[in-house]
């Protein structure tokens, strides 16, 4: 149960660890987005975790690199596939960060760090907890980004039109800001 | 020689990787804390990002647009790069103990950087050609380096001040990287104007 | 399917040939000794001992067969280890064990402040003006030693500097930390005391400025000859006395303002 | 040696493996990806001009052009698209004309990275609308104050960039499709 629950929390990859940064901030203008990103990450980390996890004894380390992103490049290019096959607003929308989940410091991270040291089990326990809080902090980020930027949530306006909507929220700097004032948050819960 | 120009210019400084598309914000926020360690990240990005998209242009123009194998992109740039940081590192290690010692730590990070992977894949989405990949690829990097110094530079004078407890650390680099895309975004219409 | 196949199968091929190749080719000839050092140091790469982090300081030590001022955070045991690994002598490092002791431990109640300081609450940004407290060689109070400090042996209570005995490696990281230069790195052994105090101003001044400064008086000196020395105004206990620890418990109580500490 | 060929081995395998499962499922869903791209485009011509019933896919200078029927198989005009630098990036657009060229009948966005809130709103239908039976002869002219003629749009406040890259784009591209279709 530990391996599961650490990433939710304890070791939440966006706002402890500062992980897999490029997507949280770059998607995150509308919660649709957030969701739709995190739904492919718990995907290629689901997958990848367990083939690497299956293959840390055969990699030599001089190949170790390449094999592991391969592998994640090929799950990636998957989802990629399926997204643009069914739905393609989406996909249109995540643009090339769909593809950057590659490089993704969390997945990278998580089977370096993890998978390629633990048996096959915990590591899918461990790469379902860390994809679902990295997919409740993108909804988090999102959602707030998209309300004060754009008064709406999921789509479904919340703010009244009377609320000139910040638009700084949506472009590159509000992404930052947000991210800032919530690790502060974070940190302050946490000091309780 | 206008549209490299051009190119180069809103790499740098408008479509900058790091502030306007989010790309290489791990290294961004991690080695951004001290000017020496930044400007030996730089340098190591920018090389190896001029050194993978022209890899990454003749790859994809010459093997996978004739066999019409698009789907194959992503996994053959990864391939590429991954492999390329590693040669790179045996390279200088070899041959250059002391380019070793000011870069190598730095190498092995680059294969997770999102900007290398990043720049190939819009030099894509782009359609450049091959000496707009190359220069497209330089100024990345360039770009890169620009926003890691300042970054860097503003870290160091951050020390002497009081932050409030919880903004210590990470926060309160995200919220300068905020307002450093604020200012950034005044270079928006630079080469309309 | 076919083609991508070929392609994809041959590009794997061709890197992974190529790699194996340059691996061969490009191996650097690294002294084995040198990863066996590295294993055994901490890994914190605290640069106390004065390279770029364990890494460099390994290689160093292989090349040169000397382990210079040793690890300081991993102390003796893997000063002996990594004597052992280079086949120099091991048991001269055993008992080196260091701790950080700071040269201002005058509290809040004896430190005068009369200036009005209102900037950011770091000693660093305090010490390019005057900061709050008169005195001005001594602690500041703002803690940059206690967010300096990779194990948080160090915390100031009462405008005070405590050092935690248990926790201290002696790595000296708050020495640099320190914008004033405070603290020093000294040996741990039971019988040394330390004074605490660097101001080198006259007896005048000190007394205007701390209750808890030492005055140069010299009575230290005339009770342990050799033990202490003044200089500057100010006294310093040498560490290398190896006289009777009596008559430094003497000079101790003699103290008029009670500033020589033991480090413990 | 025994290493060489574990390296090679393994990397030869694991890019084999992937190659494979990767051209199957594009084997799979490539009609369907195909299609959408289709249907996207079909979408923006009927939104458009809902009179077309069936089109005609060609192509002048590198871009698309479509030739547009209605329900009686009647040839009544062009849909065409047209892109370039706008203030941010690149602008890309599907464009209503009649057969002759002579007026524009109607503009949608399909891809722009303007600012939101300023020059964004070449999307909004207060901009977008100005491009219903809009004249393209000589040219169109773009104008900050009140417009008084056929070819004339007026450019909004606060992103005249933006505008001024749009009329552009669109004088080019006309001009283009002028020289190529008779």
């Amino acid at each position: 149960m530990k391996e599961f629950t650490r990433g939710l929390w304890y070791e939440h990859p966006t706002f402890r660890q500062l992980l897999g940064m490029c997507p949280t901030l770059a998607v995150t203008t509308s919660a649709v987005n957030g969701l739709s990103m995190g739904a492919a990450v718990i995907f290629v980390l689901f997958f990848s975790s367990l083939i690497v996890s299956l293959m840390k004894n055969v990699v030599p380390a001089q190949v170790r690199i390449a094999v592991y992103t391969v592998i994640i490049a090929a799950f990636v290019t998957l989802v990629d596939i399926f997204f643009k096959a069914y739905i393609p607003d989406v996909s249109k929308n995540l643009g090339p960060y769909l593809p950057l989940i590659i490089v993704n410091c969390i997945i990278l991270g998580r089977c370096e760090a993890f998978a390629s040291k633990m048996p096959v089990i915990k590591s899918l326990k461990d790469a379902l907890g860390m994809g679902l809080g990295f997919t409740w902090g993108l909804f988090l980020l999102s959602s707030i980004r998209e309300l004060l930027g754009n008064r709406t949530i999921l789509g479904y306006q919340i703010l009244p039109a009377g609320y000139d909507p910040l638009i700084i929220m949506i472009l590159p700097a509000g992404a930052f800001l947000t991210l800032g004032f919530l690790v502060a948050l974070m940190n302050r819960i946490e000091q309780r | 020689m206008k549209e490299l120009l051009v190119i180069f210019i809103s790499t740098i400084l408008i479509n900058n990787l790091v502030l306007a598309y989010f790309l290489g914000i791990c290294p961004f926020l991690g080695v951004s804390g001290k000017l020496a360690s930044s400007f030996g990240m730089g340098m190591a990005v920018t090389f190896v990002m001029t050194l993978s998209t022209t890899i990454c242009w003749l790859i994809y123009n010459l093997l996978l647009v004739p066999f019409n194998l698009y789907f194959l992109q992503y996994v053959v740039f990864i391939l590429v790069i991954a492999s390329l940081v590693q040669m790179v590192e045996m390279f200088v290690r070899k041959f250059s103990p002391m380019l070793y010692n000011a870069l190598g730590i730095y190498l092995p990070l680059i294969t997770t950087n999102c900007a290398i992977l990043g720049a190939a894949l819009f030099m894509v989405s782009r359609n450049y050609g091959f000496i707009e990949s190359v220069v497209f690829g330089f100024s990345g990097g360039l770009g890169f380096s620009l926003v890691l110094l300042i970054m860097a530079g503003i870290r160091e004078d951050l020390k002497f001040c009081d932050v409030p407890r919880v903004f210590r650390g990470a926060p309160i680099t995200l919220i300068t990287a905020g307002l450093l895309a604020m200012v950034f975004l005044a270079f928006t219409g630079l080469l309309n104007g | 399917m076919g083609t991508s196949l070929i392609v994809l199968g041959g590009l794997g091929f061709i890197f992974a040939a190529l790699l194996a190749f340059l691996n061969n080719k490009l191996k650097v000839d690294e002294d084995p000794d040198v990863a066996r050092v590295l294993a055994v140091l901490p890994g914190i790469n605290c640069g106390a001992c004065g390279f770029s982090g364990c890494k460099a300081y390994a290689q160093k030590v292989v090349e040169e067969r000397n382990i210079f001022n040793g690890c300081l955070p991993g102390g003796g045991v893997v000063n002996d280890k990594v004597s052992c690994i280079i086949g120099l002598d091991a048991g001269q490092n055993s008992d080196i064990r260091k701790i950080a002791v700071c040269k201002c431990m005058a509290g809040d109640i004896n430190k005068r402040k009369s200036n009005n300081y209102s900037g950011p609450l770091t000693c660093s940004a305090a010490n390019i003006t005057a900061g709050a407290i008169d005195c001005v060689f001594g602690c500041i109070g703002y803690g940059d030693c206690v967010k300096a400090c990779p194990v948080n042996a160090i915390s100031v209570k009462d405008g005070r500097v405590n050092i935690d005995a248990d926790k201290c490696l002696g790595c000296g990281i708050c020495v640099k930390s320190c914008p004033r230069e405070l603290f020093s790195i000294i040996e741990r052994r039971a019988e040394s005391v330390y004074v605490g105090c660097n101001n080198k101003d006259s007896a005048l001044n000190v007394k205007k400025v701390c209750s808890a400064g030492c005055i140069g008086c010299g009575i230290c000196q005339k009770m342990a000859p050799g033990a202490f020395k003044v200089e500057n105004m100010l006294s310093c206990y040498d560490q290398s006395y190896k006289g009777d620890e009596s008559k430094i418990e003497i000079a101790k109580s003699k103290c008029p303002t009670k500033c020589i500490y033991d480090i413990v | 040696m025994k290493e060489t060929v574990k390296i090679i081995a393994v990397l030869t395998v694991v890019c084999l493996l992937s190659s494979a499962l990767l051209s199957y499922f594009s084997g799979i869903t490539f009609a369907r990806i195909e299609q959408n791209g289709i249907d996207a485009i079909n979408d923006a011509i009927r939104v458009l001009a809902p009179q077309a019933v069936r089109n005609e896919e060609f192509s002048v200078s590198g871009l698309a052009v479509y030739r547009l029927f209605d329900a009686g198989d009647n040839n009544f005009g062009y849909a065409f698209i047209a892109q370039g630098q706008g203030y941010a990036g690149t602008i890309k657009m599907m464009v209503l004309t009649d057969m002759a060229i002579s007026e524009i009948n109607g503009m949608a966005v399909l891809e722009s990275v303007e600012t939101p809130g300023l020059g964004a709103k070449i999307k909004e239908n207060s901009f977008r609308g100005q491009f219903v039976g809009l004249s393209v002869i000589p040219q169109i002219i773009l104008l900050k104050d009140k417009i008084s003629n056929k070819n004339e749009v007026q450019a909004i406040t606060g992103a005249t960039i933006s505008s001024r890259s749009v009329v552009r784009i669109l004088n080019d591209r006309i001009e283009e499709l002028k020289e190529n279709i008779k």
